[in-house]
């Protein structure tokens, strides 16, 4: 593997950059523009153990130097994923990160046991964001004790390497993610979108809330990544507001280990070819012989 | 499919509030099918996301779309200047199926036209356009359209029939019941409802474009669904499985 | 008063801009480009029972659509303040928002007993995103208890009304105010800073972590704004991004009664007066008899 | 003071890398002392905040500075063109005080020479000037410096004496010590440090220019402190109390 190769949980992964969660849908739709082989590794789109429907519209807004989306997980469910949708990727070889989620405890469970072991399953990844309906709809990655439990029932039914996705409406990122790491995770994302509203002016009203995302989260995903680095031993995936190679540098330097790029593709659907061959030219200009050297260089 | 990169050759009002844009392409986009857009990101740094655009026009490298300022996207983008850079991403979705037999008839309201107007040439004659807007002073919209017969409604009664397209329609329905026809329509929802609920004792085959607020146009986000009556997956993308559908199909 | 004019907490203001803290000086700063009677009050700089002398430089940096600082709270003390600084609004006839800190529960306390009563003042505003170095540092304004003590606290201590002034950095920010409220708070602003940091990618390093301000502020800003109006029965002052007329008015169509111009005037030191001028021309324009009319019309 | 809006008239690289900045504005900025600064909004959407520059000429309406491009908001301030709108704030901060006696020696490492060159115009020939550059190439920095005897370091030797400015400045301060000197200094910090370093036995008055990141440039945010010998009160904000500073007040 060339200069580019990062491992991650026990894999080696072509280079550090793979798509953020729902944002590059089930994979297929990016192909006539590039091949999905370029990328690190896939990261699915949210999954749980039934399909669900998501919100009404308006979905999506614009915002200065971001969106707010409000999706609502719509999504398969995580059969027919696999039945439809993983052989795509077991053709192309390339390595995949499920992304899932559940409204209980138990759909978490449900929906991690019934992802199968496979080579090129690099991990599952947690979203915390997720509305736990028992608890009145606050997220189960606001409180610590929650995210250990949560964390740990999802560990030991699974013998895929577990990473937790963190939401960054916490008071405290780190004592989350430490929670997470000591109810046996293996990794984390850092970070999910940040709750936000819209207001239209003009129509006097309260069109959307939802999660904000784009270059505005990026200095609060970068602290997250380079506090969280300093002080939980496992592997750091980077995401938010990751629109170019000085971006994705900046994760990398913080601490991360490879980073995930989401909204920028919509503003440029070429953004994450350009990224890795941005990265490979700047290896060659800092004569650096791999990306993982970088990994946390702002620390020292 | 590709992310073309292109330079404004034209941007001029058509009639006041409504531009039409020209681009020259650095390549061609390739064959669009009627129905189909385009995602343009507009040149201006506070414009985040791309903004859909039917393909109005599209020739070799040029490219044209119609389009009506309604907020500050369409703004910003009325105040481009020639040889500003745009990007066009396209062809886009799924657009109309033309039939092999019976008559074409197509309903635009506003600047749905935008959306047809591309159909209504590879129609040809073959077609006959259903036009509802808002008063005289809006016909210069489709004063570049040539073959077709066109039958106006406005608003105000300033030309043609004084009311509603669909009530226009509605009207003239009776002649082409035993003619096969399929039906086109484009235009504000309150529009596609109304043509709904007076076609739905007829049945006729009807396709309708539709339009969400988008933010990729590709199918990645899932941010522009519409309500079908598939009951295992009812949202369905409007940019990926529509812009087009059978209208009979959506839960409006 | 005229049609701009606001009831605030027993006070009426001639308008509802004020200064948001730490971004007007001592007030005095700003007299050579506009007059400061132009605002419809001003708020001090954060205030401490004894005088603090702050961070280390850089202290500032930019973000794209935003900065971030780390001024640490340099201030003269509250006694200062009221000797020196204190009679240029009183020459003014300027209502006055006391924004005040402390590092633990008691500095809190020492410092509100030492702000006098006066007509002018129409309120404390308390910082509760100030570390409390009691608790490791963590904020005063992260937990709901702890929030509903320490505003009980200076409740019990001062005649004049409390506004707590809330950090973004929370799980739950309605929680966070209800329990501002349920310990005595007669108003809310919402929303301060929100911790961040920047990467030099260049440099390698990371020159400054502290509080995010700015657009990029906004729609977090006006979803607090937003959630909160539905919940708690009190005044709300929004801050958090307001660049524009239209970015004020989104705030006050949210539920704020008042709005805090900040970062903005660093940008244009016009802003302020600019804000107020629209603000008159659209109560014109749209046929408004008063601004307190569009407080919370979103919700309708 | 005021904030006032003026338009580029000329952008041009006196040496590579350093830029003259001329702009024409609506109204003169009046009385400038040397020593002042502007904070400059550059016409380019991604630069958020202003950026503060020394006054290098001001006449009327017209504005210089010159500046080196060192950041991204230097960066694009370099491309922008003629015409383009800039808001100019100022003049700002704490200027040099010129002494009615004696000799006035000014320093200035690199760029350090925009924040001297007002003062030096109003000295004239009662300044010498000790100018510090990296070799021969930036000689052309003080081209418009007419009637001031001026020494010179380079760094690489090109031209002058062979070493930084403050080892020339020592070789020759004994023929100043008696005839009443002030010293005036504008330059990297490492040159500042090493200026004190050999100024401490000798305590002659010294007057320094120095930079801090800076918000607001008006005192409104404390963004831009130096940390200075008062006990009560170290922190001085550099775009307010400063930028220039008595050497001896400053803990450096
Ligand atoms: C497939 C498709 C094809 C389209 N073709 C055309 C066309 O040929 N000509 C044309 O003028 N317009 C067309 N539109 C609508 C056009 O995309 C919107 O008018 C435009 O995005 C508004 O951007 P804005 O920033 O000016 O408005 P905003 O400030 O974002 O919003 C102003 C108004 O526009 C509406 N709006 C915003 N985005 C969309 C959207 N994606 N779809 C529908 N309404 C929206 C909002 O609800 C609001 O009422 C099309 C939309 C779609 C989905
Ligand atoms: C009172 C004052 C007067 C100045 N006069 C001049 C002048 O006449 N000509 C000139 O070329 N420069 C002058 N500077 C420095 C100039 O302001 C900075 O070079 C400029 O702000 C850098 O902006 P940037 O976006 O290009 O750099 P950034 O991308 O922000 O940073 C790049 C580099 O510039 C440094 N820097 C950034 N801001 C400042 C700042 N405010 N002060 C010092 N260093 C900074 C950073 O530490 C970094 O090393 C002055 C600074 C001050 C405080
Ligand atoms: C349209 C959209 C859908 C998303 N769906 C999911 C999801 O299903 N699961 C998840 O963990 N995160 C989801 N996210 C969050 C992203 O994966 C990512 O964490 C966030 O957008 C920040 O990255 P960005 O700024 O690069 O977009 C979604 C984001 C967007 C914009
Ligand atoms: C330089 C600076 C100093 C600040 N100092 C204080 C302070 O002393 N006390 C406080 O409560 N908030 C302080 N804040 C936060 C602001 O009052 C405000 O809540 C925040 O900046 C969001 O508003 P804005 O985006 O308009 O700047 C400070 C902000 C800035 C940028
Ligand atoms: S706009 Fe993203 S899926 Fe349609
Ligand atoms: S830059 Fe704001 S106080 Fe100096």
């Amino acid at each position: 593997m060339g200069p580019l190769a990062v491992e991650l949980l026990g894999k080696t992964l072509k280079n550090p950059i793979m798509n953020a969660s729902g944002t590059l849908g089930y994979g297929i739709e990016i192909e006539p523009l590039w091949n999905i082989e370029t990328l690190g590794a896939y990261v699915t789109k949210g999954l749980s153990d039934k399909p669900h429907h998501g919100n009404k519209t308006p979905r999506v807004w614009e915002e200065r130097y971001g969106m707010i989306n409000s999706i609502g997980l719509q999504n398969v469910g995580v059969e027919h994923f696999f039945s439809h949708y993983f052989p795509f990727f077991v053709e192309k070889n390339l390595p995949v990160i499920v992304n899932f989620f559940g409204f209980t405890e138990d759909e978490y469970v449900y929906c991690a046991r019934k992802i199968p072991s496979h080579d090129l399953i690099v991990a599952l990844e947690m979203n915390l964001s997720c509305p736990n309906i028992k608890k009145g709809g606050i997220s189960f990655g606001k409180d610590a004790p929650a995210v250990h439990n949560i964390v740990r029932a999802v560990r030991e039914t699974t013998p895929i390497p577990v990473i937790a996705k963190l939401t960054p409406e916490v008071k405290n990122i780190v004592e989350i993610a430490r929670a997470a790491y000591e109810g046996g995770a293996d990794g984390l994302t850092l970070i999910n979108t940040m709750p936000a509203a819209i207001i239209d002016t003009k129509r006097r009203n309260m069109p959307l809330k939802g999660g904000l995302s784009g270059p505005i989260l990026k200095p609060i995903a970068l602290r997250a990544v380079y506090e969280c680095y300093k002080e939980i031993p496992i592997p750091i995936i980077g995401a938010g507001g990751i629109m170019n190679v000085e971006d994705a540098l900046a994760f990398l330097m913080a601490g991360a280990r490879a980073i995930q790029v989401g909204t920028a593709t919509f503003v440029d659907p070429f953004t994450m070819p350009k990224i890795i061959a941005s990265l490979d030219s700047w290896l060659k200009e800092n004569a650096c012989a791999g990306i993982s050297a970088i990994t946390g260089i702002a620390h020292d | 499919m590709d992310d073309i990169p292109g330079k404004i050759i034209d941007n001029s009002a058509t009639i006041p509030g409504y531009h039409r844009l020209t681009v020259r392409l650095e390549k061609p986009i390739g064959k669009v099918v009627p129905g189909q857009f385009v995602m343009l990101k507009i040149p201006d740094r506070e414009i985040f996301l791309r903004r859909p655009f039917s393909v109005y026009d599209a020739r070799d490298t040029k490219l044209t779309i119609l389009y009506r300022i309604v907020g500050k996207g369409t703004d910003a983008l009325s105040r481009a200047q020639k040889q500003a850079p745009v990007m066009v991403l396209g062809p886009l979705g799924h657009g109309f199926t033309i039939p092999d037999l019976g008559v074409c008839i197509v309903i635009a309201g506003g600047i749905g036209y935008a959306g047809v107007r591309l159909l209504l040439r590879n129609l040809g004659e073959k077609a006959i356009l259903f036009l509802g807007i808002g008063g005289v002073n809006e016909l210069p919209l489709i004063s570049d359209l040539k073959g077709i017969e066109v039958v106006t409604a406005t608003l105000d009664g300033s030309y043609g029939y004084h009311g509603t397209v669909v009530s226009l329609f509605r009207e003239h329905f009776g002649s082409y019941r035993t003619k096969d026809p399929t039906i086109f329509a484009c235009g504000p929802k309150g529009m596609i409802i109304s043509l709904k609920e007076f076609l739905e004792p007829h049945k006729v085959p009807c396709q309708v474009s539709i339009e969400e607020r988008m933010a990729c146009g590709l199918g990645l986000c899932f941010g522009c669904v519409a309500e079908t009556k598939d009951e295992i997956n009812p949202y369905k993308r409007v940019c990926k499985e529509g812009p087009v559908f059978e209208l009979w199909d959506l839960s409006l």
